[in-house]
């Protein structure tokens, strides 16, 4: 079980490349520029891996995205809950 | 409680990596885990300049890094390699190289790649910030 | 539209991934300061500039938002944005700050030909 | 395939854009030295690593090929690359060093699974 | 006229932008990363702009794709064929 | 004959567009044309740095643009607010920040933004390397 990390928008190549690598139990946590993803809702990933993709409210907020999130009922993550979900899988692997 | 290793290979001000791992660093230590080591590689070694002057609204990202192994010992190592191609040096490696200044010292510490191997190796999780 | 003299900055990164954002726009209230017209077009992820919701970053990262508010008192006025860019985003000029002006994609290499300067960041 | 300590590099950066490329070569290459079973990963544009017409920069960028030669003496053995990746390049394995090992994208996933450790570069 | 020289992979964002702004008589110089382009012959601009695509052949060279673009009869320019194009535009857009 | 302007905004070793400015600014002059001046601006100011030392067998890419400015002196304008940020100083601005160390230095010049602009209106061509 992995935890993939996306710091690029959802149309990068490496957001491209982590879909390729996310296995059928990994999670993935959206941050930095990854969390523009809230803009994409037709982005195959949320298809991909229903309910395991985490964005960082704090990228949200400095971004101006927050509510677009939480109108479209994202799950988002504090600082303190991304750490508690490295604490949850063993791997990470950051696609940038 | 577990041992974490961090490895940043953004720069300040040009990556929001280094911004991304300080906040996690202090999360870590908030939720009553270790940290082993922050590794810097990549464009990450320009987190140690010392010459670094941003303006004063902005946060210091040496200063941020110094003060967390102040108040933490946090080992704060530099991939030496990288570090001399991108113009980050300490006073020893100044001198082999014949230049008059140096921009890196204590608490970062220039060191080899191994270091980050071994850092992935005894902690019990490694987070990349890139 | 055209003006001969005109400098055309556009931004193409959103803030806090990058100082490319800060530094061109920066360039753009350097050059309106010296007197240049200058006029923005914002694409793909610098659109997210405009959103008016936008803070600080988390950690000692400055607001761009602040910024952006202070073109206009350098006659920076027309900040331009494609609808189709921003249609794309699911995003209406309603999310956006003030004096945003929308043109067609179509539109946007004339916009280009209209400038005798353009800076790209 | 899965050995208990072995670490997967991931190399998704082509030669002479960056050092990403050269920097995570040599991440690999300090790993094998001291022992740690090694494993690649090419993926997206990493994969021109692998093209065995690559020359030196004009500009005194130093060649990435040597080091991809170097890496069999250093016991890193298995190179691997999706089918749908070359696919997409339109290349084919002739085309690549010797000592590439192709497997499909779905197994991907399992194979990061394998490695205890990772890194992405 | 503009001669838009780009810098990155034909699949990023950048190129995207770039095919937005390329006006009729514009003219696209293919630098760095851009020369990629050599193994995507679905990529839409060679669509948009036939016959006013020019890839840096030092840049070819030194990635290993000279014989392919060779082999689609792509055209190359030397340095100091990249001089002379900016010779003949009096503006140049870089994206990257 | 014709003026031409570079704007270089990418890191050498870490992005190619120093090498293409580099070797664009040798063709330029090799066609009978003038350089009105070289500007760095974003991560371009680490070119300037006077403490990078690549392994022998890479390009020196600040001694590289030194050498270019005393074959042809061309002017070397560095962004100063960009550079500060980046850990860039010369010797009167690592004064009055307090600083013991400087790695700036001629040919480089620390200079405003205007600069650019100013560049970019005098010059017939100006081309961006990032």
């Amino acid at each position: 079980m992995i935890l993939h990390i996306l710091t690029k928008a959802p149309d990068s190549s490496a957001a491209a490349q982590m879909q390729q690598a996310v296995g059928a139990q990994d999670s993935v946590l959206l941050i930095e520029e990854a969390v523009t993803a809230a803009l994409a809702p037709a982005w195959e990933a949320w298809e991909q891996c229903p309910s395991r993709i985490f964005l960082l409210l704090e990228d949200l907020k400095s971004r101006g995205l927050a509510s677009i999130a939480a109108e479209h009922q994202l799950p988002t993550l504090e600082m303190d809950g991304f750490v508690a979900l490295t604490e949850q899988y063993t791997k990470t692997v950051t696609w940038y | 409680m577990m041992q974490y290793g961090l490895l940043v290979m953004g720069a300040p001000y040009s990556s929001p990596a280094p911004h991304s791992a300080l906040r996690f660093a202090h999360a870590v230590l908030a939720r009553g885990h270790q940290l082993a080591g922050v590794f810097f590689y990549h464009d990450g070694v320009h987190n140690a300049s010392s010459l670094m002057a941003p303006p004063q609204d902005e946060l210091n990202m040496h200063d941020a890094w110094a003060e967390l192994h102040q108040q933490h010992a946090v080992p704060l190592d530099v991939c030496i390699a990288a570090a001399l191609r991108r113009g980050l040096m300490n006073e020893s490696e100044a001198q082999r190289h014949g230049k008059q200044a140096y921009n890196l010292s204590p608490p970062f510490e220039l060191t080899g790649l191994g270091q980050l191997l071994e850092l992935q190796q005894r902690a019990d999780r490694l987070i990349t910030f890139a | 539209m055209a003006t001969p003299n005109a400098l055309l900055v556009i931004i193409r990164h959103a803030p806090h991934n990058s100082s490319w954002l800060r530094e061109g726009l920066d360039a753009a209230l350097v050059a309106a300061a010296f007197g240049q017209p200058v006029h923005l077009l914002f694409m793909g992820q610098g659109i997210l500039a405009l959103l008016k919701e936008q803070g600080s970053g988390a950690a000692g990262q400055k607001a761009t938002l602040p910024t952006i508010d202070m073109l206009e008192m350098y006659d920076i006025e027309k900040l331009w944005v494609t609808e189709e860019a921003l249609k794309g985003m699911h995003l209406t000029t309603d999310a956006l700050v003030e004096g945003v002006t929308l043109l067609a994609e179509q539109q946007v290499p004339g916009l280009l030909q209209q400038h005798s300067n353009i800076l790209s960041f």
